[in-house]
């Protein structure tokens, strides 16, 4: 299993991956909003942490419809079904993989666009942790959309319909535990508790419904 | 005033970081090209150009 | 713009990459230890002038911002210069030349917003503002790096150096656009005040330690730049030659 | 431990469409079997059905003599479809590696060959470092040929393997299979072109409802 992980984060980081695609759209989205907004740094700090949230929402969505479809027309697919190794296990690994290589790299910049949108170091760090908590909980529900979409040939935006209104609660739990670290009423914890607990919630049911859905896909 | 210098500090910390970063890509990208050449011509393979007797 | 620093004669040189890696070869050992020199004088008039009155230490910033903000912008130039020579005159190094300045004008650019920000924060108070020229030079890191992520992105360097040339060129005509209208959004939201910053005249005591680093940075970015080049036309051999080997085993 | 494939009464079909019916065939260890017909008769959707990739309208497919009998049939074959199964972006050998890696099973005794020496078989030695994108079609067909190699399985199922391969190639792969035959594989092949595969009984696939 080793062995996929690696590949796959080969492949994502070098030439033609889409490791550094995704990083730049979080960086672009999250750089336009203050000239949709207008340079008011109270105004922007108050929005920073839903901004930061949004953005890497959309840029953990932008490569997920290659998870599966790139396997699919190679080939690669077909044999990584017929193996030994639970197909489940293999959708996890590769979830992993994709969000180490694009995930990841999200929450260790978003402090930096946090100091742009003129946010505090405890909103920021807060932020950075939801992050970190609530996007392989993205990941691992886009790989739904992506294993049910494998087949279509214009799967791309598809799967971003699909997903979207799945990862709702990761949004607002993310959001509002990130809120809750600054403004002093909320408590923090109760919402990042349950933000840890929908991404464990779709470790095990992202892949296991990925691998039905692949399955049934494979004509 | 010795905060500040901490600014000045990072700053310069901050162009070490970002020169020492180009220069290792440079030298390290210029080296791992340089060894994959000579791996290739040690095989045997030579460019057309210089070649002359390749097909 | 290297082709105007050296003698005419090389000019043909410069066209064949063989010769190019030579001559960048000989020139290189000279160049890094002009950039080492003239960063020891730089840093030692740094650090031995006075400090502002009014600024303090924090003036001491501004001999490493101004000029990485200056390359990054010539780094810009630089590309443009090379995408016109990729898209008109063809020459075979332009389009090399681009790719590669890309990373280090990138490089500048992230130092430039970098020091900017740290010599903002005791100076503003914060980390960063939406300042009209702040703003520019965000986008401008932006294009560099949409410009290294599509040079990444296509496996075929040709041509992705004629698509890559095009956006160049329309990125650089549309610079004064972005400035424009980021100044007009900026002036609509908020009027110019604070920060305005060290605008006008600059102290000749101030003077002499930044144009010696300015001149240092410009020789750094042209050692990067020669160094770098010489190994993408070392990329490109490989990958011709290993091209070459898969059809001579296909022959075989 | 002599083992035998055993498929009984198998169909299936497209949509609506059956595709072929009530297939029965016996494959005892070495033995091989050639699908042919023209195009859009089913070889594939045959081979696809065996693999376990496509699902089997009736019939069942069984492996006598297998090392774990409760396992999927699927799990002890090889399948090379039409494509390649191989990454431009990786190099041949990378692979290569990943693939004996990948389908490496537990408690695994048969002998696999490593990745050099499965390059140096298909004629490829030598090329491992290029990445898989630069090859030719055909070179890349071997490479993916190569992969058979790399990890044992006792049957295979070949779909058009010769596809983009010249004259020497294809005796290349006459070689492989023969090569297989007589470790005690089984080797199931689609092909319209004129393989050389000694003793192989052959399935004629004419459209609809074929008789072994």
């Amino acid at each position: 299993m080793m062995a996929l992980y690696l590949r796959d984060l080969k492949l994502a980081t070098r030439a033609g991956g889409g490791a550094l695609t995704g990083i730049l759209f979080f960086l672009a989205v999250v750089a336009v909003v203050p000239f949709g907004l207008g340079p008011d740094l109270k105004l922007l700090a108050r929005v920073g942490p839903a901004m930061l949230w949004i953005g890497a929402l959309l840029a953990s969505l932008l490569g997920l419809d290659r998870l599966f479809q790139a396997e699919r027309e190679d080939g690669a697919l077909d044999v990584m079904l017929m193996q030994e190794t639970p197909l489940v296990l293999v959708v996890f690994v590769k979830c992993l993989a994709h969000w180490t290589a694009s995930g990841l790299p999200l929450v260790l910049i978003s402090p930096l666009l946090g100091l742009f949108l003129n946010m505090e170091p405890a909103a920021i760090l807060a932020t950075m942790l939801t992050l970190l908590a609530g996007t392989p909980a993205i990941t691992l529900i886009g790989a739904m959309g992506a294993a049910v979409a494998v087949a279509l040939p214009r799967g791309g935006l598809l799967v971003s319909i699909l997903v979207l209104p799945l990862v709702v609660p990761v949004l607002i739990f993310g959001v509002s535990a990130a809120y809750a670290a600054v403004e002093d009423p909320a408590p923090f914890l109760p919402p990042f508790l349950i933000l840890i607990a929908i991404s464990l919630f779709f470790a095990v049911i992202g892949p296991a419904a990925a691998a039905v859905a692949l399955r049934a896909s494979s004509e | 005033m010795s905060a500040h210098l901490a600014y000045v500090a990072a700053s310069y910390g901050a162009a070490l970081l970002v020169v020492a970063g180009l220069v290792s890509w440079v030298v390290l990208d210029a080296r791992a090209r340089r060894r994959e050449l000579q791996a290739l011509e040690e095989a045997g393979i030579r460019r057309r150009s210089a070649g002359g007797g390749a097909p | 713009m290297r082709e105007r620093s050296l003698a005419i004669r090389s000019f043909t040189d410069l066209a064949n990459p063989t010769r190019f890696v030579a001559l960048a070869g000989r020139l290189l050992p000279w160049l890094a230890s002009l950039t080492v020199l003239l960063f020891a004088i730089g840093l030692t008039l740094c650090f031995t002038t006075a400090a502002d009155y009014q600024q303090g230490e924090t003036v001491r910033i501004m001999y490493i911002h101004v000029p990485a903000a200056w390359l990054a912008m010539m780094g810009y130039t630089v590309m443009a210069a090379s995408a016109l020579g990729t898209l008109v005159w063809r020459h075979p190094l332009a389009d090399v030349a681009a790719k590669c300045a890309a990373p280090i004008g990138a490089g500048f650019t992230a130092l430039a917003l970098v020091t900017g920000s740290l010599w903002g924060k005791p100076m503003w108070g914060t980390w960063w503002v939406w300042d009209a020229r702040l703003t520019s030079f965000f986008i401008l890191f932006l294009m560099y790096l949409g410009l290294i992520a599509l040079n990444r992105a296509m496996d075929d360097a040709g041509r992705a150096a004629k698509v890559a040339a095009v956006l160049i060129l329309v990125g650089f005509v549309n610079i004064p656009i972005i400035k424009f209208s980021v100044d007009w959004w900026n002036t609509l939201h908020q009027p110019a005040s604070v920060l305005r910053l060290g605008g006008s005249a600059i102290d000749p005591e101030f003077r002499r330690p930044l144009l010696v680093m300015a001149l240092a940075f410009t020789c750094l970015f042209f050692t990067l730049h020669l160094a770098a080049m010489r190994t993408e036309i070392w990329r490109r051999r490989i990958a011709a030659m290993r091209r070459q080997a898969a059809r001579g085993a296909a022959s075989a | 431990m002599p083992f035998r494939l055993r498929v009984d009464g198998l169909g299936a079909s497209r949509g609506e469409d059956p595709i072929f019916r009530a297939v029965c065939l016996v494959l005892d260890a070495g033995d091989a079997l050639l699908v042919t017909g023209r195009n859009g008769t089913g070889k594939s959707t045959f081979l696809r059905t065996l693999a376990g990739l496509h699902p089997a309208d009736s019939g069942t497919i069984l492996l006598e003599g297998a090392a774990d009998p409760t396992a999927p049939v699927r799990e002890s074959l090889h399948y090379l479809g039409h494509r390649n199964a191989m990454k431009r972006d990786l190099t041949v050998a990378e692979n290569l590696v990943f693939w004996s890696r990948f389908s490496s099973r537990s408690g695994d005794t048969d002998p696999t060959v490593p990745p050099e020496a499965a390059l140096e078989t298909v004629g490829l030695g030598g090329l491992g470092h290029l990445p898989f994108g630069y090859l030719s079609a055909g070179q890349q067909r071997r490479a993916a040929l190569a992969r058979l190699l790399v990890a044992h399985r006792p049957v295979w199922l070949l779909d058009e393997p010769t596809a983009a391969l010249d004259t020497a190639s294809e005796r290349m792969v006459e070689a492989l299979i023969a090569g297989h035959r007589a470790a005690g594989g089984i080797v199931i092949a689609a092909t319209h072109q004129a393989l050389d595969v000694p003793g192989a009984q052959t399935l004629t696939m004419s459209g609809f409802a074929v008789p072994a």
